[in-house]
């Protein structure tokens, strides 16, 4: 399951995706809209993807993470669009037989996703709005 | 050659719109951005700009064909 | 929220206790009865508890958790009695501002939890049933 | 003295039953070990054996009183 949506993130939904009689260990991380970065309150975020592109970026990491682990399945489902603090901006849930491939690959897949997915966050304050990571 | 370029994140608010047309005498992904931060100083000053061609990440001597789906990659910040 | 439980246990609920507005990265791990050991087809499994210390020594964890790291919540949930193939035998969610103290706080939990919480695993096979680790 | 002792895990089907009572000389923890490897030397078998005092992982040296709730753990296998 690779899907970017401006639907609120289904998290059992990707859990269940991923689900394998054959795993004993799943591991999951949520990234989650804080109201805060670096003390000043946010508002809410907004996030702009590069569908096509996205998509194919996503697809590389979960391929890469199942030849680098020893992990079975991998879904990763990121949002777009206006997302509220506390709402989920991104879900990733790996199996694998064994718990240390499963951490190893979903903490692997979500360092990779912020380097190379066409994704863009913008977070909006009261007195205006950023493009995160876009200026020094 | 004439090509049109899509534009995201921060390079939407310095270039404007969504898209943006550009004329390119060297038509190499390093040309294309020499003619990009000639037109717009402002991209210098980003992190980072990347150009996908057809939905991958270009290296600066891939030569750019007219009917390729061309963007403009600011610093991704995802997740 | 530290629990043990011989209910079917409830991801979502688990993941909702330590939700956090404050909190960006959330990780879960989820312990899942495997179809298999070593090869050896599993029927199902039981688990047993030293109730009172087991509960003693969750919050143990949470509570070195929670100073080792910078996590802000973390739930523990642990089943008790048959599990099925599949289903969960023990849910770990913990919430940290950031992402990098969730993944090391989640797998100390589960870690430190198979070294030092009073539970007993039996597998049960087709042909007899072991208390998992009790032999060498 | 005399002791009950919980049972769990694999040390119920050693010494049977979910409860044991031991008659101790040595009340120190390690004479409890003592006593109970002397009674069921199948417990020598064990990857490990701990004993809990009130809830807690006890040291071989604590003594243990007759009003202390005390038990028998084998190596754990939760999670």
């Amino acid at each position: 399951m690779i899907e970017i949506t401006e639907s609120v993130l289904d998290t059992n939904k990707v859990i269940n995706s991923v689900m394998d009689p054959g795993c004993g260990g799943l591991n999951v991380f949520i990234g989650n809209v804080r109201n805060n970065t670096k003390g000043k309150e946010v508002v809410h975020l907004e996030f702009e993807a590069y569908y096509e592109m996205a998509i194919n970026e996503l697809q590389k990491i979960a391929e890469e993470a199942k030849s680098e682990f020893n992990v079975s399945k991998m879904a990763i489902v990121h949002r777009t669009g206006k997302v509220e603090i506390g709402e989920a901006a991104v879900v990733i849930a790996v199996a694998a037989p064994h718990r240390d491939a499963a951490f190893k690959a979903c903490r692997f897949a979500i360092d990779t996703l912020k380097q190379t997915v066409p994704i863009w966050k913008k977070e909006v304050f009261e007195d205006g709005e950023v493009w995160v990571s876009a200026h020094p | 050659m004439k090509l049109n370029v899509l534009l995201f994140g921060v390079t939407k608010d310095i270039i404007g719109g969504t898209t943006t047309s550009v004329t390119l005498e060297d038509s190499s992904v390093l040309g294309l951005k020499s003619k990009l931060f000639d037109d717009y100083p402002k991209l210098k000053g980003l992190n980072s700009l990347l150009i996908a061609v057809n939905n991958e990440y270009a290296d600066d001597d891939l030569i750019i064909k007219s009917s390729d789906e061309v963007a403009i990659i600011p610093p991704v910040s995802g997740g």
